[in-house]
């Protein structure tokens, strides 16, 4: 009656189970295959990226390959007033909104479902301390932070990173303590514990895989706000010119006057790119939401 | 494209893996650290570096660039003197700097290798005896052949790597302005105090609306606060002497003057000059102007001021005598002090005297000078309005001078195009663009010109291999500085090889840049002559040198 | 009297997490790698010359006697002096702090003015070729930067079309008598829209999708069904029983709003060259004026609390369930 | 009076094997959210409740919503700590409990949960919610399923086996509550904690698990608590019962007795309160005052006087003491 | 003037979920006498509370009534258009919830949306209305000052009494009450029956009230409507459907109820098994495969609804056999052996 493959999954099928990806939505299908060709474009920037993207291409006679059109001398988005392939910086700036992107989402899921599990599980003055930090880190402007923060560390893209570490795991903090509070008054949690299960074994078996999903959800709402926040920094001129982000890229181009220069192929495409990132974040969140709480959706 | 590239680079490495001779090596050179300023700020000065660093790399050389914002490198470079091994840097055209002394002198002299602007540590007796001989000569010509000698001096020990002298692009609205009536002052291009009182008004628009990407920081007259604030306390300040047109010094608020013998200069006040509250512009004012610099009070104009012994009046006369000799006084210290009226001034100093702050962080509401502007209204980080001094000896044609800080490149050129703007104060981005939008607009004309300043790669001389004047040599012959010129300046600059710029035509001696050799395989050359080595791609020292800086 | 109370422990905590907030800026100001005055110490001063100089900010002493110095000024509402510009850093933000609210509340206004309606009437259309159109729409306006979305207004309403002016608050040396005066004028209308409609766009998003997911959740409510079985017209049941319980979580949203937006503007007074507390505490910060950018931060951390606050007790005001308990 | 019941062949021992002696469990409602709503109170759950349960016995705890008596169970199994009282099993305290000796007491105090599709974790299997237990106590992984269908057969689950790869939501209420039994019994408990076990099923099967229930507990002889708010159930199942009201033990003493002439006035009313699915029946006026218990402001003395129709001026400045009459002790100035 | 004030006759509710659908009621028929207050009576999930819903025909957005009439007053409103029953709701058809707690508007007072009622249905001037509050507030005994409450502010019972003040506001013809006592305490769930069924004879009007418990039934209907399934299976007086079931089910649910009445009994008998799922729905009876008595024919005709004594209906194929059945019924192995 039952499928066995339903019934004994391995772990890696267990944990990619918990996390409930949003299937049914088509919104969310959208997100996550947006999220596999970026990741897809990431892992292989160097076979697709024709060139180094920090590379200042010239010839010979030291004429420098700089402002070419899309087309152009075979670049295919053509090149920024630096002589670089618009394309290449693309392909690499995938990798490193990725590995910005994901690393902080990393960061800020783990670090808030911890702070939320204990939190919310030992309540208690653990909880009250966690509580009032999250407050103070509430109090803290998360962009004026950042810049402060990049401007006393040498640039880098992992400033947003920490940044984001430091300060945004409040969010999901809160969100995954309340979550924990009411599986906490669950009554299995109670039947767990009358059992003679640990504290630990409780967390574990019992709660954490519950607030998977949650953090998952808070996870890609991180990736977006990571990406956008390391453009922001880089419009700024905070950011990293040696890792070449979408972010670097746009201030590059508004440096470098593409808007008067209607090189519309050299500011438009990062922007496309960041916009369908954080939009396939936010679909997945959406998605999310609706299989969470089914209560919002239709 | 790629593949020629990637050839060109090929064969350069084939060359000098040729040239190289294993048998007798030093250690292999340590990755040699270059900083540049983020390219947000700086785009040019960091496509440089980046050049640069992808010609030295082709020598056998593991270049890092580290890329940190002016504060942090001013930090390093300045008081780290010993850590680092090149920077990228820059000096700034100012009218005063028409006079060669301040760079001949205070960047190469060995007394300012500890503390002073010689932070590279440049240490040559030669040069020392030709830079101090040319501070007390007073004649012209004989003066010149010294600048002349230090010039060439420092183009066989390249202390540092010069790259370029750039142009400046600035433009206005011709339709506003009567384009005849644009000074172009030498090194420092059309926007200057000279062009904002010869504007003419063409029609009904009779203010000079102008852009700064940078906030205005203070209007005081005895702070150096920066770039354009200087462009404010200028309009708004007399000076007895300014640098003219053709950068050399013209009298000003002095009817004239005169140097008797070396160490003495008279000056005579114009007369009929009036403060902007309607007082009297008095000889005494004059010299409670050079007095206030030295009061302890004003530590920036302090050095403009030290060297004057005394100050006697006579009449609407006024002697300086000086401690030393200095043929630069007139330029750098006549024309850069300035007139600040005793009757405002001399409370507040007073007072200070008292107090922890000095006169820099104080900020009069309405700053009173005598110059061709007074000063209306400001408000913070939005704008800064004065108007014309209809009474002023040398009355601007226009009626009002109005600076708005725009820190968007593109919306500056955007507010120029669309009447917003009527004169380019300044542009940081492209100037192809610039003349693209103006041939396309009609209504606007840029003009642009060397400027006074310079770029370059400082070299720290503390620092093996720096302190070998042969690699110096070959890093410098590395890079084609046309390469420089067209591919971050887009042409907008010209070739340097001298701390002094073409644009100081009497100054400038030509034949530090026509004598130099640039290219790879000069370089290599170079280095090879030289007993360097290069081994499994990786330049190491000549002889039995051993690397002490490793990290 | 017990809400009283209630205000006041809160108003407690929060200056708890002010005093925090102030520790954590002090620490990381003072604790960055190199000399604090290393950009503003011309290399010609001699030693006595810096140390005076260093004197006169108060770097001299040691840290803790900086802090409780630092503590004692902000008490006195006294910010320090400003490197840059010698001038007290107080008196640069609180003329500031003006064209940065004004900025920062219009534009939200006219955010939660659309966003609360659109919400609303996405809700009732759930299901609709409209809503299903439009909430994609909308989510991606809140994945655009915003910096990209300012530039690409700019060139369009006032490089292109010439609509709007490109940047500042009002024309080239136009004076006003007071700053009521200047923010009432039409000139000044024309002016802020770039940036506040740059700024609106962007934050629309979130009272829309608020407004349109409370909706929905109040529209399931056994109280919004006993409307109808009541008979009520259904202006009544979707204005004055649905959205007026959705319209509570969205209000408090709004407090909160002010203080993200605050951040958000860093960026958009760059682009419109609006002279706001943003833009001033990014030049501070690459001109290493420490004071300035503390204080700047600082200010934008005390609106940001104080929004909390504000949030909290709008929600207990608007919530008859808290407010009269 | 019991006398059907197989269960008066057993005799109590002289050592209660749970002891309450004054225990008190009061909570601070509060924090910085609830004082902005103007409340920042002591919630009484239970308040200086003292009873002895005898090795064998099973008791009904009576009354209504609030009136403290999940709370007592849940202090019962130590999911709360009193705050203060000592609550004695077999002899010791059990606030101490940690590590080993609290291991120990889980698998001798068990608890039957009221909710069955709450009570089990729904992505557990039955297999695994039945191993937890067995786990903690270091059952070998080889015996547990042996032990997990006995369980199961215990509480009369047909075809145990079956049920073994299910997960909760493919089970009916009653029969996921007899896996909530058989987890509760599985490790051979001798006290069990039934807290409302049958309010969340449907009439018709409610009686299946209430007769598994009794038929479980005079099996094994196990001592029992029963929590309902019907003295129809609590009837069914215990013979001795405590009615309880904000916190407070209003009335202990045989079930029959309560049943029949309940002394305390709140029991009075609650005996002549509870429907009975008969159409013949009273229609007289309940013998107390309308309101609502509100247990952050009890009044004070006794917490029943201001719904007390016979209440008089002693029972607003004195608590009553909890007073043998006869067979029963009562809280009561009347007596 | 019909004596039924309601007649609900073959009333068919079913619910879209996924691609299928569930018929959550499958031909419900019985009636509504003026003035008397019939107990619709079932398990979770039988069907009586779409049934109480779908006669103010406001139901769940995936429902739909799919047949069968609903006479009111001998109009079948599930017919009018929506502009007629809007009419029709809340001034003749009133209705109190389960949850007064979740079916008063938080925030806004009591007074307010008594007056919404007042004033926007019933048409009542602002004085008018300030009165009718009050004397309202009188009939269910709370203090009039208690009118600018906001909901949170009363206990359970407090506004479960509001929900009745509300319901009587435009003098109904009839009030569904949707299994108002349930969440309340024995006590209070009495003294709220008592009120509603002396408020009920005071005003003469009809009572629908849907409950799970036979007992509540049993104190205060007149009438009782056992529902199973979806399926009405018995109808009748309520003293005789309890006394004198004539559906096997009605019998069990009787021996399966503590009794605090009787004796203390020796051993309750569950009915063993699970309501069938309404989206496979067995064929038949939907009964049988719990129903101990049952026989071939149960499981493959749908029994009709007849009426066996006078007034009482059953929907079973042994309904003449019934009291027989009834005293196989009260033995306890009855039961288990079915099991």
């Amino acid at each position: 009656m039952h499928d066995l493959a339903l019934q004994k999954p391995g772990l890696v099928g267990r944990m990619f189970r918990s996390l409930k990806l949003p299937l049914s939505d088509p919104f969310a299908v959208f997100g996550l295959a947006v999220y596999a060709t970026f990741l897809l474009t990431a892992i292989f920037a160097d076979a697709i990226a024709p060139y180094d993207p920090t590379e200042i291409l010239y010839t010979p006679e030291y004429e420098l390959a700089s402002d070419l059109r899309p087309g152009e001398q075979g670049f295919i988005l053509g090149t920024t007033s630096l002589g670089r392939d618009i394309f290449s910086q693309i392909v690499y700036g995938t990798r490193s909104a990725l590995i910005i992107g994901i690393t902080a989402a990393f960061m800020v899921a783990l670090i808030g479902s911890v702070v939320g599990l204990v939190s919310g599980y030992f309540g208690g003055w653990v909880d009250a301390v966690l509580m009032r930090l999250a407050d103070i880190a509430f109090g803290i402007p998360f962009l004026p932070f950042v810049i402060v923060l990049a401007a006393f560390l040498e640039p880098s893209i992992w400033n947003v990173v920490l940044a984001m570490a430091l300060v945004l795991w409040r969010d999901t903090g809160r969100v995954i303590r309340s979550q924990v509070l009411t599986l906490r008054s669950r009554g299995y949690v109670d039947a767990a514990r009358v059992c003679g299960s640990s504290d630990l074994k409780i967390i574990l078996r019992h709660i954490a895989p519950n607030i998977l999903p949650l953090s998952f959800l808070y996870g890609s709402i991180a990736i977006g706000w990571a990406i956008l926040t390391e453009a922001s920094i880089s419009f700024l001129g905070f950011g990293d010119p040696q890792s070449i982000s979408w972010g670097y890229m746009l201030q590059d181009a508004f440096a470098s006057q593409a808007l008067a220069k209607q090189a519309y192929y050299w500011f438009v495409p990062p922007g496309i790119c960041i916009i369908l990132v954080v939009s396939a974040g936010f679909f997945i969140t959406r998605g999310y939401e609706n299989l969470l709480f089914p209560k919002l959706g239709r | 494209m790629k593949s020629t590239c990637r050839a060109v680079m090929a064969t350069a490495f084939l060359a000098l893996a040729a040239a190289a001779s294993p048998a007798m090596a030093g250690d292999p050179i340590r990755t040699i650290e270059i900083l540049s300023r983020p390219q947000a700020s700086q785009p040019q000065e960091f496509q440089s570096i980046q050049l640069i660093a992808q010609e030295w790399r082709k020598l056998g050389l593991t270049v890092n660039v580290r890329v940190m914002p002016w504060e942090q490198m001013s930090d390093v470079v300045w008081y780290q003197r010993a850590d680092w091994d090149s920077t990228a840097w820059q000096m700034v055209g100012r009218p005063e700097r028409s006079d060669p002394d301040e760079i001949i002198y205070n960047l190469f002299h060995s007394s300012t290798a500890e503390k002073g602007y010689n932070f590279i540590g440049y240490q040559n007796p030669e040069y020392d005896a030709v830079a101090e001989a040319q501070r007390g000569e007073i004649d012209p010509e004989k003066r010149k052949a010294m600048v002349f000698e230090a010039q060439e001096l420092l183009a066989r020990d390249q202390p540092n790597m010069m790259l370029v002298h750039p142009k400046q692009t600035f433009a206005f609205d011709k339709t506003v302005w009567k384009p005849e009536s644009i000074v172009d002052q030498s090194g420092i291009g059309i926007r200057n105090t000279w062009t904002f009182m010869a504007l003419e008004p063409l029609g009904e628009k009779k203010d000079i609306v102008l852009n700064s990407s940078d906030n205005v920081k203070a209007i005081n007259p005895l702070y150096i606060s920066g770039g354009v604030d200087s462009w404010v306390f200028e309009l708004v300040y007399d000076r007895l002497i300014r640098v003219g047109p053709d950068g050399l010094p013209k009298a000003w608020a002095a009817e004239s003057y005169e140097w008797k013998g070396d160490k003495t200069v008279a000056v005579k006040l114009r007369e009929g000059m009036k403060w902007h509250d309607g007082k009297p512009v008095t000889p005494e004012d004059v010299k409670f102007s050079f007095e206030a610099i030295v009061s302890g009070e004003a530590p920036m104009y302090a050095p403009f001021g030290s060297n004057i012994e005394s100050i006697a009046i006579d009449g609407q006369v006024i002697t300086f005598t000086l401690k030393k000799p200095a043929a630069s006084f007139v330029t750098s210290s006549l024309a850069k002090v300035n007139l600040i009226p005793k009757h405002v001034w001399e409370p507040i100093i007073e007072d200070l005297k008292t107090k922890e702050a000095n006169a820099e962080s104080y900020q009069e509401k309405t700053p009173i000078g005598s110059g061709p502007y007074k000063f209306e209204r400001w408000l913070t980080n939005e704008e800064i309005v004065l108007s014309a001094n209809k009474e002023h000896f040398n009355a601007p044609k226009a009626d009002r001078w109005i600076l708005r800080i725009v820190p968007n490149v593109e919306a500056a050129l955007g507010m120029l195009r669309s009447g917003e703007l009527n004169f380019l104060g300044e542009f940081s981005g492209d100037p192809k663009v610039l003349i693209d939008a103006a041939k396309q607009d009609g209504d606007l004309e840029v003009v642009s010109t060397v400027e006074m300043g310079f770029r370059y790669v400082a070299f720290n001389e503390r620092r093996p291999p720096f302190n070998d004047v042969a690699f110096r040599r070959a890093l410098s012959a590395a890079v084609d500085r046309r390469l420089i010129v067209n591919a971050a300046y887009r042409g907008f600059a010209v070739p340097s090889n001298s701390v002094i710029s073409p644009s100081l035509e009497f100054w400038y001696d030509p034949k530090t840049l026509a004598e130099l050799k640039t290219g790879h395989d000069v370089a290599a050359g170079m280095l090879e002559e030289a007993g360097y080595t290069l081994d499994g791609g990786k330049l190491h020292y000549p002889g039995d040198t051993k690397e002490t800086l490793a990290k | 009297m017990s809400h009283l109370k209630a205000v006041a422990s809160r108003t407690l905590q929060l200056a708890l997490v002010l005093w925090a907030v102030v520790t954590i800026l002090f620490l990381m100001f003072r604790l960055m790698p190199g000399n604090p005055m290393a950009a503003y110490i011309d290399p010609t001063f001699t030693v006595e010359q810096q140390q005076a100089l260093m004197a006169q900010f108060g770097l001299d002493k040691p840290l803790w006697e900086q802090y409780f110095i630092y503590l004692g000024n902000l008490l006195q509402g006294e910010l320090g002096q400003s490197f840059r510009y010698r001038e007290p850093v107080a008196e640069r933000i609180f003329a500031l702090l003006p064209n940065t609210l004004i900025l920062t509340f219009s534009s939200l206004f006219v955010a939660y003015a659309f966003g609360i309606l659109a919400g609303a009437y996405l809700a009732w259309r759930r299901g609709s070729a409209v809503e299903n159109a439009a909430i994609p729409l909308v989510l991606m306006t809140r994945a655009m930067p915003e910096f990209w979305l300012g530039m690409v207004l700019l060139a369009v309403f006032s490089f292109w079309l010439g609509w709007f002016p490109a940047g500042g608050t009002r024309p080239a040396g136009a004076d006003y008598d007071s700053l009521w005066a200047l923010y009432t004028s039409r000139d000044f209308l024309s002016y802020l829209a770039l940036p506040a409609l740059t700024l609106a766009i962007y934050s629309q998003g979130l009272p829309l999708l608020l407004m349109r997911s409370n909706m929905l959740d109040v529209m399931k409510e056994d109280f919004v069904t006993m409307a109808r079985i009541k008979g009520l017209s259904n202006w009544t049941v979707v204005v004055r029983h649905a959205a007026r319980n959705a319209l509570l979580p969205v209000m408090t949203s709004f407090a909160i709003a002010v203080g993200y937006q605050l951040q958000g503007n860093v960026v958009v007074e760059s682009i419109f060259s609006w002279p706001g507390l943003g833009r001033e505490l990014v030049n501070a910060v690459s001109a290493s004026d420490y004071p300035l950018a503390q204080g700047a931060f600082l200010m934008i951390a005390v609106v940001v609390i104080l929004m909390n606050l504000i949030a909290d007790m709008l929600y207990a005001l608007l919530d008859p369930r808290i407010s009269h308990a | 009076m019991a006398g059907t019941r197989m269960r008066s062949a057993v005799t109590y021992s002289n050592e209660p094997l749970v002891s309450l002696r004054s225990a008190e469990l009061h909570y601070r409602v509060g924090g910085a959210l609830s004082a902005l709503r103007g409340r920042s109170s002591v919630v009484k759950a239970v308040d200086g409740v003292s009873f002895d349960i005898h090795r064998g016995e099973s008791v009904g705890l009576l009354g209504e919503s609030g009136c403290g008596k999940s709370s007592i169970g849940r202090l019962l199994m130590k999911l709360e700590d009193a705050t203060g009282g000592e609550i004695v099993f077999a002899g010791e305290p059990i606030s101490g409990l940690r590590g080993a000796a609290l291991k120990c007491y889980r698998a001798k105090a068990q608890l039957i949960f009221q909710n069955p599709f709450d009570a089990v974790n729904p992505r557990f299997t039955i297999r695994a919610t039945l191993a937890e237990p067995l786990e903690n106590a270091g059952i070998p992984a080889g015996e547990r399923e042996a032990r997990i269908i006995a369980a199961l057969e215990l509480v009369r689950l047909p075809q145990p086996a079956q049920f073994l790869d299910r997960y909760p939501h493919q089970l009916s209420g009653g029969q996921l509550q007899r896996v909530v039994m058989a987890r509760a019994l599985i490790l051979q408990p001798d006290f069990v904690v039934a807290d409302e076990p049958v309010s969340m099923l449907d009439v018709s099967v409610r009686a299946g698990v209430l007769n598994v229930f009794r038929d479980v507990r005079d099996r094994l002889g196990l001592t029992a608590i029963y929590i309902s708010h019907d003295l129809a159930l609590v009837r069914y199942v215990c013979e001795r019962t405590i009615v309880m009201y904000l916190g407070r033990i209003m009335e202990d003493g045989p079930t029959e007795d309560i049943v029949h002439e309940p002394l305390h006035p709140y029991a009075k009313a609650l005996v002549a309160a509870v429907p009975v699915p008969h159409p013949d029946q009273s229609h007289d006026p309940l013998p107390i005052g309308r309101g609502a218990p509100d247990p952050r402001n009890p009044p004070s003395g006794c917490v029943f006087r201001d719904r007390c129709p016979r209440a008089f001026d002693r029972c607003a400045s004195e608590v009553p003491q909890l007073r043998q009459i006869g067979t029963r002790k009562v809280a009561c100035h009347l007596f | 003037m019909t004596a039924n004030l309601l007649s609900v006759r073959d009333l068919k509710v079913s619910y879209r979920v996924g691609n299928g659908h569930i018929d959550a009621v499958d031909g419900a028929s019985f009636d509504v006498p003026r003035g008397s207050i019939v107990g619709l009576v079932g398990e979770s999930g039988c069907g009586k509370t779409t049934v109480a819903r779908a006669l103010t025909r406001v139901i769940a957005d995936n429902a739909r009534i799919t047949g069968g009439q609903i006479l009111f007053d001998g109009k079948d409103i599930a017919a009018i258009p929506e502009r007629q029953m809007n009419a029709l709701r809340w001034r003749d058809i009133a209705f109190i919830p389960q949850s007064a707690m979740n079916s008063l508007d938080p925030v806004y007072t009591v007074e307010y949306q008594l007056n919404e009622v007042l004033r926007r249905r019933g048409g009542l001037s602002a004085r008018e209305a300030r009165m009718r509050c009050e004397s309202l507030f009188e009939m269910v005994g709370i203090e009039k000052g208690r009118l600018r409450d906001y909901p949170h502010q009363f206990s359970g019972g407090m506004r479960q009494r509001v929900a009745i003040a509300l319901a009587l506001a435009l003098n109904p013809k009839l009030v569904i009450a949707d299994e108002p006592v349930t969440a309340l305490d024995v006590i209070v769930q009495r003294q709220i029956l008592d009120q509603l069924r002396e408020l009920q004879t005071m005003l003469g009007i009809s009572v629908i009230l849907v409950t799970h418990d036979i007992s509540v039934v049993a104190y205060i209907c007149d009438r009782t409507v056992v529902m199973y399934a979806g399926r009405v299976a018995e109808a009748g007086p309520m003293a005789g459907v309890l006394t004198r079931p004539a559906h096997p089910y009605t019998m069990g649910l009787r021996n399966a109820f503590p009794d605090l009445a009787g004796a203390a009994s020796g051993t309750l008998t569950p009915i063993d098994g699970a309501p069938p799922n309404l989206a496979e729905p067995p064929p038949g009876c939907r009964f049988a495969p719990r129903c101990p008595f049952s026989i071939e024919v149960c499981s493959t005709e749908s029994p009709p609804l007849a009426e066996i004594v006078p007034d009482h209906r059953v929907a079973c194929h042994r309904a003449s056999e019934a009291p027989v059945l009834r005293e196989i019924a009260a033995r306890t192995e009855t039961w288990l052996a079915h099991a």
